[in-house]
């Protein structure tokens, strides 16, 4: 992501080797517009009605209009996108998309992406790696966000990392809840990171369903299953979307329709047919079928092959003879650390981007395939505003010796307590109390209650467990750091959840069922008290040119 | 390169071994491999024996019957069928592994790497097939 | 890494070539004169005859072919093979001359008998 | 949940040990779990202290390469059942050195990643303004198989002449060295060549094919070799016979 100019020196500092990154996951697509029967217009309308206006207009602007530009660059270094038989860069249709605009490398687009991205930085003599390094603290001082601390995971080292300017890239924290597609590192680790050095966390009730994720793993089934005409099928073989306000069925996929619609209403719908009685239930709790044998052997082949191999392989089902059991998990954070259009964070010095920050373009739903975009756009943004940043600000101030020994004191005591929680229990209880709390549908007494069990778990986990005391590879530090981090973004969920009164896109309480613009067209922002709980402030929604409006699906559209 | 973690490259306690020198016995997959390069002796063996015939060839008839005798006795014998299946492996293998080195296409359409694998097959039959006219019908 | 110009793609092509050519000719040859006619499965042509069609000279000029290739495949073989299977690697010039050298050796020595 | 399975897993904790040791866990055998499933039952249940690498679960991130039973496996991929009755031997990927329990270390790795220049190599880049290289799905075709590498070294830990001679540049880096090289919109090819045309490169393969055969994802980095070969003879021949073009 970052064009390099020679006076700079980079370090890219990766708990895993950057090629392992959770970006490595992504299926379906990114969006940008590129083809003649496609507008920059069209793409910034689907966006800000998908995000059911909860996102900054300007940002959105930015966002489609450089989306292109940057797609083309990772064209250039090489990403093998899939191509029409002219040549050209090939797209695929999107939920929520009106227009085929997302581009795809099979079914293993962030795959591609990440690893020629990752290939392609090898080139870059500036760029430093710290492979397998830990952050575990930013350095602020003055004002200013001068570095990390981190360990180096291979011996336990203990190091400041200092740099003029910082980017946050840390991903997102799906693993706060228990059936989530998100890997094993995605624990919101740079969320909490900037939210105790004081920068607040936005928006983050607005948390992402998928649909079609498998029951037991949640190993996603990509969208692109459905837009390649795979149909979603109660216990009695009922296209049961139609029942939601989502278009009527037809043998084709109908973009902006049925199966084609917006997850947070694909995902809701699911919980209505569950209430209904009309889902099927087995070991790891209520599911539907995703059909899509329909397609044939071909086309399944050569379109979604991936999906074929995850089912074949970590479920033991052939989608080409079998329906495929799904169920909503969850996928994507929209919230994150609060940036500016120019992914500044409120502290000097400090900058995000990617699904650690939020800008935002996704407001209250994200719409498949515009997060790797994203990632291109802001990444490349953060970049820019960092370089800026590092030549204005020469030389690092005294303080940031004694806050690295602080650290390293921290740390090293935390090796050596004597605690009697297990991690794996408190993460658990952590796990079940944010999805009956603050799931698909919430309301002020599960949110009220989560609260109450996290503070609960807050409270254990100081006297958390350590049996594993060395240097070497300590994946049981780690993970109790993590946990660290998951508790207080948590945090931020649930009382963030809890002080929206309203229902919009992804976040929606059963006992305020509607969307209310005149109080909550604005986004929250999380503070850190000094006792550990969360204030939530709110900071009005930037519309400029696309008043608030319904969003409508299927043939009304 | 991760330069700044130069101090833990071939750190000190990292544990290394080394491989025993009779390392292929442990698995049937690297028996097969030492068995599949040792088919190079057969091979050897095989020309040899067709340097031999040559030579007795040229000498006389007398020399040419009396390796005819020779490679009758069952000791020979016995090497001939040894080297024959070595040999034979070493053709399997190889028509095997020629398509993976080996893209063809015709036009736009890339050969599949059975076809070629078979095209290699059909030559070696009807390539063995005239020998062994030639040779039976003197 | 040392990047040392390598001459493996010379032995390498020899090897090849050497593969190839043996594994579509020897097995019908050596099943035929080392096995077929000395068991008595198929009669075996008069001398005469053989003679006629070994020392055609194209027959000559494949069987050089065949002999020399082979023995250059058979030693870049066996090269790496004492290399892998006994470690050898530390001795890998001795070895190399041994092999390269024997499968010259032999390709003279045919010529030789041939012409 | 009514039998289970022992797994013997290998541990190492250079704090402690001078070398491996095997530590004996019972596991519960369920038909959906996979391998790594019964890591981490371990380690959230039995033992907090045992370490290994994992992350995404559906074997795309290539992190959790491990020997089971002597053979180089990705553990979130491979069931339980389908080595019961057990038990299940686990050993840290071979070949590399170990730093912890089931944790190797992958700088060389990564290092020789470096070498064979796994970018698109321009003499000329044209500007993004004016638009995507044209490549059609044909020449995707070409190189698409040997892009789905994704860094699990299974092919390493198979391949037994890196375990002999560490300094080979080995399967993976070579077959994306192929993946740019056969890319239309690529010109590093002699750039490539001159860097694997050694000993240590391409000539070192004596095609065991082990490598293609333990590969998760069908990149089949022995082929990718033998073309390589093909192609590095080719133009050694032609550098001869053909001094003067060049
Ligand atoms: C299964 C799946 C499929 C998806 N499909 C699509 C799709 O088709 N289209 C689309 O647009 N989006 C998709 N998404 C969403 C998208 O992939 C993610 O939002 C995006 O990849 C996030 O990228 P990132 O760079 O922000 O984070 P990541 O790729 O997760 O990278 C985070 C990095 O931060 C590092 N890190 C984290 N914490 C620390 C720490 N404490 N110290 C040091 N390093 C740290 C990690 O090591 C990692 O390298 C999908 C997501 C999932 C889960
Ligand atoms: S080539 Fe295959 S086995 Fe080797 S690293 Fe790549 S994916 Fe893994
Ligand atoms: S296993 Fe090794 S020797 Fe060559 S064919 Fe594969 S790299
Ligand atoms: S955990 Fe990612 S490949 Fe197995």
């Amino acid at each position: 992501m970052f064009e390099s100019d020679p006076t700079l020196t980079i370090a890219v500092v990766s708990k895993v080797y950057p090629m392992r990154s959770h970006t490595v996951s992504a299926e379906g697509g990114a969006a940008a517009v590129i083809k003649p029967n496609d507008s920059l217009e069209d793409h910034i309308y689907d966006t800000i009605s998908g995000a059911d206006w909860m996102c900054d207009q300007d940002a959105v602007e930015a966002f489609v209009n450089e989306a292109p530009k940057e797609m083309l660059q990772l064209e250039h270094w090489g990403c093998p996108w899939n191509r029409e038989e002219d040549g050209t860069v090939a797209v695929r249709p999107f939920g929520g998309m009106k227009i085929q605009r997302t581009w795809y490398a099979a079914d293993k687009t962030g795959f591609h992406m990440l690893h020629t991205l990752f290939q392609t930085s090898l080139k870059y003599d500036p760029i430093e790696r710290f492979d397998e390094w830990f952050v575990t603290r930013l350095l602020v001082e003055d004002g200013r966000c001068q570095g990390v601390v981190a360990v180096e995971l291979a011996t336990g080292r203990i190091q400041p990392i200092l740099g003029r300017s910082v980017i946050l890239s840390t991903g997102g924290c799906g693993k706060i809840f228990p059936f989530t597609t998100n890997a094993n590192i995605k624990n919101g680790d740079g969320m909490a990171l900037a939210y105790r050095a004081g920068v607040p966390l936005k928006d983050m009730e607005f948390i992402q369903y998928h649909p079609t994720g498998l029951p037991f793993t949640g190993i996603l089934i990509t969208e692109a299953s459905r837009a390649e005409g795979g149909i979603l099928v109660n216990k009695d073989g009922y296209r049961y979307l139609q029942d939601y306000d989502l278009g009527t069925p037809h043998p084709k996929p109908v973009l902006r329709s049925m199966e084609l619609g917006p997850r947070d209403r694909l995902s809701q719908a699911f919980v209505k047919e569950q209430e209904k009685g009309r889902t099927l239930e087995g070991e790891y709790g209520h599911y539907v079928h995703l059909d899509v044998r329909h397609l044939g052997e071909k086309i399944i082949d050569s379109r979604i092959p991936f999906v074929r191999e995850l089912c074949l392989k970590y479920e033991n089902i052939d989608p080409v003879k079998e329906m495929i059991p799904v169920r909503p998990v969850i996928h994507y954070v929209m919230g994150g650390v609060h940036t500016d259009i120019d992914s500044a964070t409120p502290l000097g010095g400090l900058f995000a981007a990617g699904e650690v920050a939020c800008v935002s373009i996704n407001g209250a739903n994200r719409l498949g395939s515009n997060s790797l975009t994203e990632l291109l756009v802001f990444g490349a943004r953060a970049g820019r505003s960092a370089a800026e940043f590092a030549k204005a600000h020469q030389g690092f101030t005294n303080g940031i010796e004694s806050q690295v020994l602080d650290e390293e004191n921290r740390l090293n005591t935390l090796l050596n307590s004597d605690g009697t929680e297990k991690v794996a229990d408190i993460r658990s209880e952590m796990h079940e109390t944010m999805e009956s709390g603050a799931g698909i549908y919430r309301s002020r007494d599960t949110l009220e209650q989560s609260s109450q069990k996290i503070r609960e778990l807050q409270e254990r986990y100081s006297r958390v467990k350590v049996e594993d005391r060395s240097m070497t590879f300590n994946t049981e530090l780690t993970s109790i750091l993590e946990l660290g981090y998951m508790l207080d973004v948590a945090e931020t969920i649930i009382q963030s959840a809890l002080q929206r009164e309203e229902s919009r896109g992804s976040h929606q309480r059963t006992d305020f069922p509607e969307r209310d613009d005149d109080q909550f067209l604005s986004h929250s922002l999380a503070y850190r008290e000094d006792d550990g709980s969360s204030r939530v402030d709110y900071l009005p929604v930037k519309i400029t040119k696309w008043p608030p409006g319904e969003r409508v699906y299927g043939e009304k559209k | 390169m991760n330069r700044n973690a130069h101090h833990t490259l071939h750190h000190p306690k990292w544990y290394r071994v080394q491989k025993p020198i009779f390392w292929w016995v442990k698995r049937f997959a690297d028996i097969r491999f030492i068995f599949r390069e040792l088919t190079s002796l057969a091979v050897a063996y095989s020309v040899i024996l067709l340097v031999v015939i040559y030579r007795a060839l040229l000498t006389s008839e007398a020399a040419y019957t009396s390796l005819t005798t020779t490679l009758r006795e069952p000791f020979w014998v016995t090497i001939n069928v040894i080297a024959l299946g070595a040999v034979l492996y070493h053709t399997f293998t190889w028509f095997n592994l020629a398509p993976r080195a080996i893209v063809m296409r015709l036009g736009k359409w890339r050969i599949p790497d059975l076809m070629i694998a078979g095209g290699n097959y059909a030559a070696w039959i009807v390539i063995s097939g005239v020998i062994y006219l030639a040779y039976v019908s003197g | 890494m040392s990047a040392k110009k390598s001459n493996d793609p010379f032995f390498w092509t020899l090897f090849g070539a050497g593969g190839a050519l043996s594994a579509m000719l020897i097995p019908a040859f050596l099943f035929l004169f080392g096995i077929a006619t000395p068991l008595g499965w198929v009669e075996g042509p008069a001398y005469e005859s053989v003679k006629m069609v070994l020392l055609h000279p194209l027959a000559r000029i494949v069987a050089f072919f065949l002999v020399s290739l082979s023995l250059f495949h058979g030693a870049h073989r066996f090269r790496f093979t004492l290399y892998d299977g006994l470690q050898l690697k530390h001795l890998f010039q001795l070895i190399a001359v041994i092999c390269y050298g024997g499968a010259l050796a032999g390709s003279i020595v045919t010529g030789y008998i041939l012409w | 949940m009514a039998s289970t399975i022992t797994i013997e897993v290998s541990r190492y904790r250079p704090e402690e040990e001078s070398e491996p040791v095997f530590q004996s866990y019972e596991v519960p055998l369920r038909s959906d779990w996979v391998i790594l499933d019964g890591l981490n039952y371990i380690k959230n249940e039995l033992d907090g202290s045992l370490s290994f690498r994992w992350s995404c679960r559906m074997g795309v991130c290539g992190s959790c390469g491990m020997m089971i039973n002597g053979e180089p496996v990705l553990t979130c991929a491979a069931f339980l059942e389908s080595y019961a009755p057990g038990p299940i031997r686990i050993e840290p990927l071979q070949h590399f050195p170990v730093v912890r329990d089931l944790v190797t270390d992958m700088e060389d790795f990564m290092g020789k990643l470096t070498t064979v220049k796994p970018w698109v190599v321009r003499e000329e880049e044209k500007p993004v303004e004016e638009g995507e290289y044209k490549q059609t799905p044909e020449q995707l075709a070409d190189f698409k198989r040997y892009s789905m590498c994704i860094n699990c070294m299974l092919c390493y830990s198979a391949c037994p002449v890196y375990g002999l001679e560490p300094e080979f540049t080995g399967p993976a880096a070579i077959a994306l060295a192929q993946r740019y090289n056969l890319d239309s919109r690529d010109e590093g090819n002699d750039d490539r060549m001159e860097i694997l045309s050694h000993d240590e490169g391409i000539w070192s393969c004596t095609l065991v094919g082990e490598c293609s055969e333990v590969c998760p994802k069908d990149v089949d980095p022995a082929g990718a070799i033998q073309r390589y070969k093909l192609a590095g003879a080719t133009s050694w021949w032609k550098s001869i016979l053909l001094p003067w073009q060049k």
